[in-house]
């Protein structure tokens, strides 16, 4: 496909997953084959039930594929790997209900042992930059479904990881709040060299963060096109967002996703024919 | 705690763990223990008390227990299944007078059950199957020219069966004091003494002991049997000062005490007395080997 | 495919029986102690002293008790422990009550029950219902007290009827704890039953056990355990299967490929 | 995280600490009252039931005699100890089970096997090994409670949220932080009825062994009692273990107050 | 405030929510005060923990409130009342795993007393409209976030319902579907002449299906401002986001939004001037 340009951390080959066997079985993923580069941000966009977050499962070792491999900084990924941090979707169950927001975000710093120091410094960093600085002694369920999902991301961030996987980390906040997180996604990405896997449902914020857009086809998925985005690297949501290219991008982008409800990847060469060529 | 501070107290004295269950024939332990005969032979009693001899003859084998109280019935039946334990003393014994015994089966004044024939045919609660009760039972209903084939046998425990009795679940109660005294006081009528009624002589209950310790340690086995017979002979003469005892060491209604039949306390156990027994729950299906069972028991007693 | 799984299968369900086994033998044989028979003595007496007319005399009469007092644990159990879980004061009210009869000695509570039921097949029942009421009691009313409130808040904005609510919201929601109650009587149901044969009873599985320890057979009482254990293990497949059915959903969800 | 417990208390509002024992006084008080009336109107037969009124002279009686207390004590000792002990294995050995599935599926026959065997067949067992100490019945209490502990905790790890383990696993929180801080908060609900439940059998088999095998505490005297027709005395020591039983309860509940107040049982109470 | 046409269905007096109390006390709403008429489609938005979920629920009588009433066709609401249908936020959890997606959907039409007939008409339907005709028979767990939200739509719209309150109904699926469902929503509107109130974060969307869009302070909230749509009724995805009066009402709401964030509803006069006087 498209070239690469820093060194790949990430391989997926000819990832397929299905889901149960026999007669109600599900293919998900159809076949997945991309690398990703060294401090990248990529978002991935598709429908609704394409496989998105199948394959972020995937790609963080909580789920093993059916056939093919994610190989991350050339080992197989049979398990979670470590330096990772993944913001689930299901971003409420994934917060512990008898922590406190503080004591979530502050559980896998532990695990990394960290000082007392170190992880309070991280938790309040993190926590501020989410705006919830005045809740953390809150416990999960006394929060909106927004804040929640601040707290998942909090977590993640103040993990200082080297891979960042976000699974619709914004789809409960508010358009402001939304933007702002946005910014600090592309400032994390910048300043610490993370690189970055995105799943989004919004078309504006998929072009103004990525440096690709993968855009899958619906179930069974496969990537049915690569959208580079050539926006400057310096972005802000007034002017980028003005620019020509910005609008072509998310027209581009808009009309695959229109197309992808339609085109699945089939093993056998039935009829679709564009996905049967992709496919071979 | 106490044992400890005691023994340090008087060093000379050796502990002796008696198991027993809290029955009036235990009283001469209790006695003898006053009258200072286990003392004069070295000895200081640790009455245990627990439900029935089958539990506690683990604690016997393993040496927890010195010595055991129990049923003599029981003790055969485990002799009978290569127990290794010994018969050293009479424990209790019927009165030998019919209708003034300390056991008795009891049944409803309208019942019309005469004698212990009368039980066939009936459900009769017995405190274990297969016990001292029903092996004398059914002699006793031999005797009364009944076939105890014909009964039903229900185990049920000596606390329950005026209750049942009362309210016609069962037709008959083989027990023995204190509650023979109560429940016959509720109106309820005694037809049998079913250990006079199996033999004038018949031994209720023995005092045993592991293998081992006859041979490990003789000395303390006789000096035990030693104070006892002193005790049983005090005992014999001095009822009140039994009934004084049951007071400390039961829970049982002072007036029901004064009331109640005592065993009696005849010393003597002979290798025919355990034979008899033996003989007896052989012919009650309640042990398979009579005479095994005897000399595996008596095996002390005759090197006497 | 069945093929090759069969000798995994078998690997995996025996190791473990045949390690203690072999284990219990060695320990049988070095210590000779007649509470300790070695499982090959047992193994002779179990025919004799099973096969020959008592499994038709004794176990089969003590199972039916068994299956007719668990079910009626089962029914009383999840009936009440429904209520008593979904009105709190009630439930503040009743459990210490519970808790009171659950503290007394069943050799101190079964002459009560005599005094009620009787000293037949009903008091047996009686027991064996007594004692299994407990897990799935407390199970329930811990199930439906643990129901996810947002589950709630769905079927009382669509107004569902409250039977509606509690067939197909309340106990398909509480179901996963009442199967562990469930679980956890049917080996208390086993134990009652043999505690119930020992008062006033002239038949069954428990009260051999009892009989064959007051006698000292001792062997005779280890077969008696032995098939115990076995109809544990025989109840516990069959409830499982019947778990599978009922649980599909939950066991779907929770087994999910990780 | 000390903090919580008090303010979701306040939560729940209306001087709520105390509401909880008056409903449960209400329930002991009617169930005494009934113990009461129905022997003294003869709807049992009072000498084998005795009205509570002569039970509790009779408990009277027996809370000035040392010897009750001292055997009180050591039926309280080894009950909580057995529970103690049974509830430590449960829980760590339910764990250990339910979270290696291979492990699961080797133990399970076994575990089924051993379930059913009842305590009164193991007492020659606990009186042959410990005689008749306290070590014997702890062996049975041990033994018979363990069961209800691991049953409940494997059920437990299984109704662990996908979801909150698989967080757990992404960040890598190894097997220290990911059991003491996921797996043990998931499965308190269980663990709290598994010790109730264990609790009430663990006091039932403390005094059983004491009544049968004869080692030290209130089961003794009621083998004493018991054979001296003395009734009311024996209704009084039962009244006692039952009581315990009731402070079981409070216990349990307290502490789940206190612990599980982020679960949807305790939350949705308070709301 | 400003005038409602229509006759109102559903008043909200007064209304103010205060969680737990004490030191640990949340005010989440402060005073709402309005009225909805018949059939009108109202979009509400607000910053992430505003109390737009708090006041949904106490509108469908899910939650009490702490002082001030909310009354629907002249009945104070003290349950949730007949003939209401309601997506909660959390759509995932308010799924029941252990019915499948069409038992799911059938429940609510049970308890209403439909015929067999009739309830499988209806979901069949709702399936259709929300595009998983072909995962009736799935367990919730099986799906996607966004098809299990869809799931949620559906048997909200198989209800029939004469209000239908949505909590972020779109979150979690891609724009395309996104689109789809709010002609839907449109469409139901307008042919069943229901009432809808609808939370959304997404700014477009509410001035895309919204009579009037209802802006929320911060907690603890109030209305900080009512923004009529006066665009067109037949409404089309590509035309009527074209118009420029869109574009001018989606500006005045972004910056309503951004100004919400700041300004919160305070019961004793203390700062904020415009809040004090819009609560008096
Ligand atoms: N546990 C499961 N069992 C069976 N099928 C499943 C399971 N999980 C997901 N699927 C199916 O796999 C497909 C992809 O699901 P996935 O969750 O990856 O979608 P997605 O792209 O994340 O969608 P969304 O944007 O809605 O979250 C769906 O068709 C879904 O029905
Ligand atoms: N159970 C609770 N206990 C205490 N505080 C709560 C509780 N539920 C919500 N809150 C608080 O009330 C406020 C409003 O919450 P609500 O869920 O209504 O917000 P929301 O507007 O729906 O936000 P979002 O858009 O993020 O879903 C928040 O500050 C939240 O912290
Ligand atoms: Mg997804
Ligand atoms: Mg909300």
């Amino acid at each position: 496909m498209q070239h690469v340009e820093k060194p790949p951390i990430l391989s997926v080959e000819s990832l397929r997953k299905v889901y149960g066997s026999g007669a109600g079985a599900v293919e998900a993923i159809g076949n997945l084959d991309f690398t990703i580069g060294h401090n990248e941000l990529i978002c991935i966009v598709g429908p609704s039930g394409a496989g998105k977050t199948t394959f972020l499962r995937c790609l963080s070792g909580l789920l093993a594929p059916t056939s093919g491999q994610v190989v991350l900084e050339g080992k197989k990924v049979e398990g979670p790997p470590e330096g990772m941090a993944v913001v689930l979707q299901e971003y409420s169950r994934s917060l512990y209900p008898w922590m406190t927001v503080y004591d979530n975000i502050e559980l896998p710093l532990k695990a990394k042992g960290l000082s007392a120091g170190e992880r309070k410094a991280a938790v309040t960093e993190a926590l501020a930059a989410v705006g919830l600085s005045s809740s953390r002694k809150s416990y999960p369920w006394q929060l909106s479904g927004g804040m929640q999902q601040r707290v998942a991301i909090a977590r993640a961030i103040a993990y200082k990881p080297k891979i960042l996987v976000m699974d619709e980390p914004f789809a409960a906040v508010d358009a402001q709040t939304r933007a702002d997180l946005e910014d600090l996604v592309r400032d994390i990405w910048q300043r610490l060299g993370v690189t970055v896997l995105f799943v989004t449902h919004d078309i504006d914020e998929s072009v103004y963060l990525g440096q690709r857009v993968l855009v899958l086809s619906s179930a069974p998925t496969f990537i049915m096109e690569e959208v580079r985005i050539n926006l400057p690297d310096e972005r802000d949501q007034l002017s980028t967002r003005a620019l020509p290219e910005f609008a072509r991008l998310r027209t581009q982008v808009y009309e695959l996703i229109q197309q992808a409800k339609h085109v699945t990847y089939r093993t056998q060469p039935a009829v679709a024919g564009e996905a049967v060529s992709h496919g071979a | 705690g106490s044992e400890q501070k005691s023994a340090a107290a008087n060093g000379e004295l050796r502990e002796a763990h008696v198991g027993a269950v809290p029955v009036v024939d235990v009283a001469a332990l209790y006695v003898g223990e006053k009258q200072g005969y286990f003392e004069d032979e070295g000895l200081k009693l640790n009455i245990e008390f627990g439900q029935g001899s089958a539990a506690m003859i683990p604690s016997l084998l393993n040496g927890q227990f010195d010595m055991l109280y129990g049923g003599s019935v029981n003790m055969l039946q485990a002799a009978g299944q290569d127990l290794p334990i010994q018969a050293v003393a009479v424990g209790g014994r019927t009165t030998g007078v019919v209708g003034k015994d300390h056991g008795g089966v009891l049944v409803l004044p309208e019942s019309g059950i005469e004698n212990a024939a009368g039980l066939e045919g009936k459900k009769v609660a017995v405190n274990a199957l297969r016990g001292l009760h029903e092996v004398s039972l059914w002699a006793a209903i031999k005797k009364a020219g009944g076939d105890p084939k014909k009964v039903t046998f229900l185990e049920m425990p000596l606390a329950d069966m005026g209750a049942a009795l009362e309210s016609g679940r069962i037709d008959a109660a083989s027990t023995s004091e204190p509650f023979l005294g109560v429940i016959e006081g509720d109106g309820a009528k005694n037809i049998a003494s079913l250990y006079a009624e199996a033999d004038p002589n018949f031994v209720t209950a023995t005092y045993f002991t592991s293998t081992k310790m006859t041979e490990t340690d003789p000395e303390f086995v006789k000096a035990f049997v030693r104070a006892l017979e002193k005790s049983f002979a005090y005992a014999d003469a001095n009822p009140d000062a039994v009934r004084a005892e049951l007071g400390n060491f039961t829970k049982i209604d002072p007036a029901l005490i004064d009331s109640m039949t005592l065993t009696r306390f005849k010393w003597g156990l002979t290798t025919e007395d355990v034979r008899l027994i033996a003989r007896l729950a052989a012919d009650a299906e309640s042990l398979e080997d009579p005479d095994k069972a005897t000399d595996a028991v008596t095996a002390f007693l005759n090197e006497q | 495919m069945n093929m090759g799984k069969l000798p995994i299968w078998l690997f995996v369900t025996l190791t473990v029986p045949a390690v203690i086994l072999a284990l219990w033998t060695l320990l049988a044989e070095v210590t000779e102690s007649l509470y300790w028979p070695s499982p090959l003595a047992i193994a002779r007496v179990f025919p004799k002293t099973w096969l020959d007319g008592r499994m038709a005399e004794d176990v089969v009469p003590s199972l039916v008790r068994l299956a007719v007092g668990y079910l009626c644990a089962l029914v009383i159990g999840i009936a009440i422990g429904l209520v008593v879980g979904s009105v709190r004061r009630l439930r503040l009210a009743v459990e210490p009550v519970f808790e009171f009869f659950r503290a007394i000695p069943p050799p101190v509570l079964v002459p009560i029950m005599m005094l009620i039921a009787g000293i037949g097949d009903g008091m047996k029942i009686t027991v064996i219902a007594f004692g299994c009421v407990w897990p799935i009691l407390l199970n329930t009313v811990e199930g439906v007290r643990g129901i996810d409130g947002i589950q709630i808040d769905t079927a009382r904005s669509y107004s569902l009827r409250p039977t509606q609510r509690l067939l197909n919201v309340t106990i398909p929601s509480a179901s996963p704890k009442i199967f562990v109650g469930a679980r956890q009587s049917l080996a208390i149901g086993l134990i009652m039953m043999v505690i119930s044969e020992m008062f006033a009873a002239s038949n069954g599985l428990g009260y051999n056990i009892v009989q064959f320890q007051r006698l000292f057979q001792l062997k005779e009482m280890w077969s008696g355990i032995i098939l115990l254990g076995i109809i544990g293990v025989a109840a516990n497949a069959i409830f499982k299967l019947v778990e599978k059915r009922c649980l599909r959903w939950y066991l779907g969800m929770q087994s999910q490929e990780r | 995280m000390t903090a919580a417990p008090t303010q979701t208390k306040k939560q729940t509002g209306k001087g709520s600490s105390r509401e909880p024992l008056l409903w449960g006084l209400l329930g002991v008080g009617i169930l005494l009252a009934l113990f009461e009336i129905v022997p003294r109107f003869g709807l049992l037969n009072s000498r084998y039931v005795p009205p509570l009124s002569d039970v509790l002279a009779a408990l009277g009686g027996q809370l000035t005699d040392g010897g009750f207390w001292v055997a009180l004590g050591s039926t309280i000792l080894g009950w909580l100890l057995g529970l103690a002990i049974a509830s430590v294995l449960g829980v760590a050995g339910g764990v250990v089970v339910a979270s290696i599935p291979i492990l699961n599926r080797m133990l399970s026959s076994t575990i089924e096997f051993l379930r059913p065997i009842p305590s009164v067949a193991l007492v020659p067992i606990a009186a042959l090994l410990f005689g008749t100490t306290m070590q014997a019945t702890l062996l049975l209490v041990v033994f018979a409670s363990f069961w209800q502990v691991l049953i409940q905790v494997m059920y437990g790890v299984r109704d662990i949220d996908r979801v909150a383990m698989d967080t757990a696993r992404t960040y890598r929180l190894g097997a220290f932080w990911t059991i003491r801080k996921v797996v043990w908060p998931s499965i308190m609900p269980y663990v709290v009825i598994g010790i109730r439940l264990a609790a009430a059998v663990a006091l039932i088999l403390e005094i059983t062994g004491e009544l049968v095998i004869g080692s030290p505490g209130i089961g003794k005297l009621i083998v004493v009692a018991q054979s001296s027709v003395a009734t009311s005395t024996m209704y009084a020591l039962v009244l006692v273990a039952a009581l315990l039983g009731v402070l079981v309860n409070v216990g349990t509940r307290h502490i789940e107050g206190r612990v599980l107040f982020w679960h949807a049982s305790v939350r949705s109470e308070g709301a």
